[in-house]
């Protein structure tokens, strides 16, 4: 039972990072300019390691004997469980899939998650499960950058010219609503947290609005959930794999070769 | 000093293999042919991340698809040290990039054709890559000092991506009969755009002699391309794989591999715009620059700001 | 050998035609007006029809018992074929490949697709081959109207607006180095004609110019092949398998379902 | 004539099963409920093509493609049917458009649900489709003509859309344990926001008392709801799956099911823009509409074009 939690926790953690590096990596050979190019890249490349550390504990997990999780296509590996699984098994949250849209909603979108990550290993590092505190601890590092970076970025839009401050409020205009949700916690969120491994993400919100807010500041863009943006309701369902129309393609593409190919070795 | 006694110091620096610098006097053909290959060597990076940019997508595990993304960042990294490189010599990154974009610079007709299979990715790096690093590992010792630094930096990742893309073909040569069959298809259809990419024999080769005189270059095109043939023949038999050339041969008495004779036709073709993609490729890169614009502007109208903000600030401070 | 030839001929045709059907079908719902939302989604239907013949032949072609094709994967179905082949074994035009741009660009994609067609399928009626030709005879009041549909939209672009006008240049700029793939015969074209079932395509060459040039001269364009493309280069390379980028995101597409639940029923 | 008396022929007619048609006197209470509610029902259909588009690229089989792209142009049919009732009334289809775009006019909320899976254009199909239809074929003998001739027409296609849609679960429902597993999974999302089409309940309901005695309906939200419910609940054992409502119980003293309460709070939630596709859904048509407005200009521009031609030519003609 446990274990059930510990496997769903895991995966809805390493699906947030696929899915964010996916997207991101849709950017490579097309980015602004050279530099950002190699740094949204980069980010790209660090959510895969998180991913890739978070499924093989999760294949771990699965493939040890115990009966009731059912991996079902023979042992579990990471990529048995990037590739073949399909929309409704799928565990990230709604902002993680949304379009890259132009630079700015990939900045802004960064910049949220980022934020949200950033407080989560904070707090995952403590986790009774050693391997997820491990995990949470090596990505820490990476991830406090991907804040700064995204963060900079946001103050360079909010105050650059008109155009770019228009395009980051269309941006917020466009995410803000997905936000809600990495608060809200899902079932097995709430069951790892009386299990003691998880983080109750509930209470990270305040911090997260916090930063946002300083960073908006600076941006000299009003306070996130102000602005008309008070009363906005938050969409929820993607950690419980109720998402977009947005995944389906994205899984379509990132598993082709896998689905078309069944059984192969790369 | 005249400018007769300037090139005589140039030229003996070249005969003692000292390496021209930034600051250096040199000829104005001898910049100009170092912008023109620089920048064409620049843009060959830049453009060469969109056939491999391709499959990023959709690379077949997760560990592929990691060491593609990276690998593709290397080529943009690439790109920056010989932006760099030309900037040492006077021309803009910016003017650089709009020659590209106006057909007037030109970069490796490699890029032209698409990537259809996960085996070009392995057929890229193994031959695309191959045939680059033995031009670049030459160009390690060019005679000015940024543009042989910017090629050190490289080589030693090359190498790497070369290994790489063997790797993925070696995946694919214990496969399963369809994995096999991808595998020799994509060696099939790179094999000869790769020899292509040693540019025209010796005899039909403009630029080359004065280029080894003043020791930009220091081997022939078909030095070069032999010296690809010979490495290549030997490693497609680890794959159980063939090239695809009824000609190539081992000869005893030059200790080299013999091999056909490649389709020029095409290659000026494609050198001409004519490759199967040129339109695509030039069209993504116009894409991301002009939609890149306001970001850009606005970067630069923050840093403005900023630095205003920080002189006010200074002043405050100073009154 | 002939049932090779007489195959690879017949999928030739079927790839074509489910290929722009499926490009079409992406403007369903998405379309300028909502009697052309209903127009383009009839002619995609059309091409579908088409194509389920087609693929219907060729997998009693390769069902019957001869031992050369090889169809591999079990039965074959007018399914396995459409949805269990990857790129390299499709053997459509570069054409109809295409993305589908502006309106401008589908519309002119198609009025050079169904002009050929239309000279195809004429001679393909009188093809020895008797399924062939009940087919293409079949086939032929659709792609009449195609035709007729397509080239009252070349013109009314074409002579509409400055804007229009100049967009429908934009997608001449774009397909016309495609254009030339449809009168370069095939391998198993080449073939085809040999064996007696099969049309000469390099004899429909003047005939579509003809219609080509006469329905641009009502759009107020000149001649297809002057206005600086005189010496344009024509791409080949698809009906041999050899397609542009991208072939594959759209096989990604349609494919994902059969490819992600292998040996289900639908 | 007075106003009482037009109004009286008015009422006389809708007593006597007599239609309405556009020229006849009608007041302009009934005019503006009409169009509100015929405007509605269109932009529902033309909304309505979103969702189900999203699988046509992705259909499991060639003839489920055909037959979802059948299906979905019929929607744009019925859409075209319903503008056209609505012109009648005095209003045109461009400023219709406008309305929805503005968010001023509203579409069936069910349309703001995303489909997850393959599974969902089934569930659409029968669930959606039948609460439609029943809907749909009250309203062919609702009091205004254009309308209820569209009805007819409609209600012809809708039950055969409907029936596809079963068909496509029926076939799921035969199929390995993941199909199962998704067919329920579609039927468990689909079953409420369906039942939430009817509406409000009857005692809720604010147009509904008006609607009636105009004949504009001619049977109240609870009543289609418990239809629906009594249908729905037979049909879903020929699927052998369950409907997610634990309260959902024949009653042998009513002769109807019994069935648990609706999630209002949901319901209004959507209504009020808040469902999870309701900015995708209508970013998506503003975008076809804005996208498409220069073919409009061109093919208007065009069309004056000829028409100017024409008319000089019968001036030559005539002269």
């Amino acid at each position: 039972m446990t274990k059930d939690i510990l496997y769903n926790y895991t995966m809805h953690l390493a699906d947030n990072a696929l899915i964010l590096a996916q997207r991101n990596s849709e950017w490579c050979g097309h980015g602004p300019v050279l530099e950002q190019d190699i740094a949204i890249t980069n980010i790209s490349l660090d959510l895969i390691g998180q991913a890739r550390s978070l499924y093989q504990y999760a294949a771990e997990l699965i493939n040890a004997p115990s009966p009731s999780i059912g991996g079902g296509r023979g042992e579990a590996t990471e990529d048995s469980l990037a590739y073949l699984r399909d929309v409704r098994q799928y565990k990230n949250c709604l902002l993680v899939e949304q379009p890259n849209g132009d630079w700015a909603q990939t900045i802004l979108r960064q910049f949220f998650f980022s934020t949200y990550q950033y407080l989560l290993y904070q707090q995952l590092q403590k986790s009774t499960d050693d391997t997820l505190a491990a995990i949470a601890e090596k990505s820490l590092k990476e991830v406090t950058y991907h804040v700064r970076w995204s963060s900079e970025w946001v103050v360079r839009l909010g105050d650059g010219t008109p155009e770019s401050h228009g395009r980051l409020e269309n941006a917020l205009e466009e995410l803000w609503m997905y936000t809600g949700e990495l608060f809200a916690p899902a079932t097995y969120e709430a069951e790892a947290v009386t299990a003691g491994f998880g983080v109750e993400v509930s209470a990270l919100k305040a911090a997260w609005e916090q930063k946002v807010n300083e960073i908006f500041g600076e941006a000299t863009l009003p306070d996130a959930a102000a602005g008309g943006r008070e009363g906005i309701y938050m969409q929820t369902g993607g950690k419980e794999g109720v998402h977009s129309e947005q995944l389906g393609y994205i899984l379509a593409e990132l598993q082709y070769m896998q689905r078309a190919y069944p059984g192969a070795e790369w | 000093m005249s400018v007769q006694e300037l090139e005589k110091i140039f030229l003996d620096k070249i005969d003692q293999e000292i390496k021209i610098e930034p600051k250096d006097w040199m000829p104005d053909a001898y910049r100009k042919t170092l912008v023109r290959q620089i920048s064409q060597h620049a843009h060959s990076e830049i453009v060469g991340m969109l056939p491999e940019g391709n499959w990023i997508g959709r690379a077949p595990s997760l560990k592929r698809k990691a060491i593609l993304l990276a690998k593709v960042q290397d080529e943009a990294g690439h790109g920056l040290y010989l932006y760099s490189a030309t900037e040492t010599l006077g021309t803009t990154r910016e003017q650089t990039i709009v020659d590209l974009h106006s057909g007037k610079a030109k970069y490796s007709s490699i890029f032209n054709y698409p990537t259809l299979t996960w085996a070009d990715i392995g057929a890229v790096g193994w031959l695309v890559d191959g045939a680059a690093i033995l031009n670049q590992v030459m160009l390690c010792r060019t005679s000015y000092g940024p543009y042989a630094r910017a090629m050190v930096r490289i080589c030693k990742e090359e190498s790497f991506h070369q290994r790489q893309g063997f790797d993925i073909l070696v995946a694919l040569s214990k496969g399963t009969q369809e994995q096999r069959d991808m595998c020799q298809d994509a060696i099939n259809r790179w094999w000869w755009p790769s020899l292509m990419m040693f540019g025209p024999h010796d005899s039909e080769s403009t630029n080359s002699e004065q280029s080894t005189k003043w020791k930009i270059k220091r081997m022939s095109n078909d030095e070069l391309r032999q010296k690809f043939v010979d490495m290549i023949a030997e490693q497609v038999k680890v794959l159980n794989m063939t090239l695809p050339d009824p000609h190539l041969k081992w000869n005893e008495q030059t200790n080299h591999y013999d091999f056909g004779e490649i389709n020029w036709a095409e290659f000026w073709n494609v050198v001409k715009g004519n490759g199967p993609c040129n339109k695509q490729r030039l069209d993504a890169r116009r894409k991301a620059w002009d939609e890149g614009a306001w970001v850009r502007e606005a970067a630069t109208a923050y840093a403005a700001k900023r630095k205003a903000r920080a002189e006010k600030q200074e002043e405050k401070q100073i009154a």
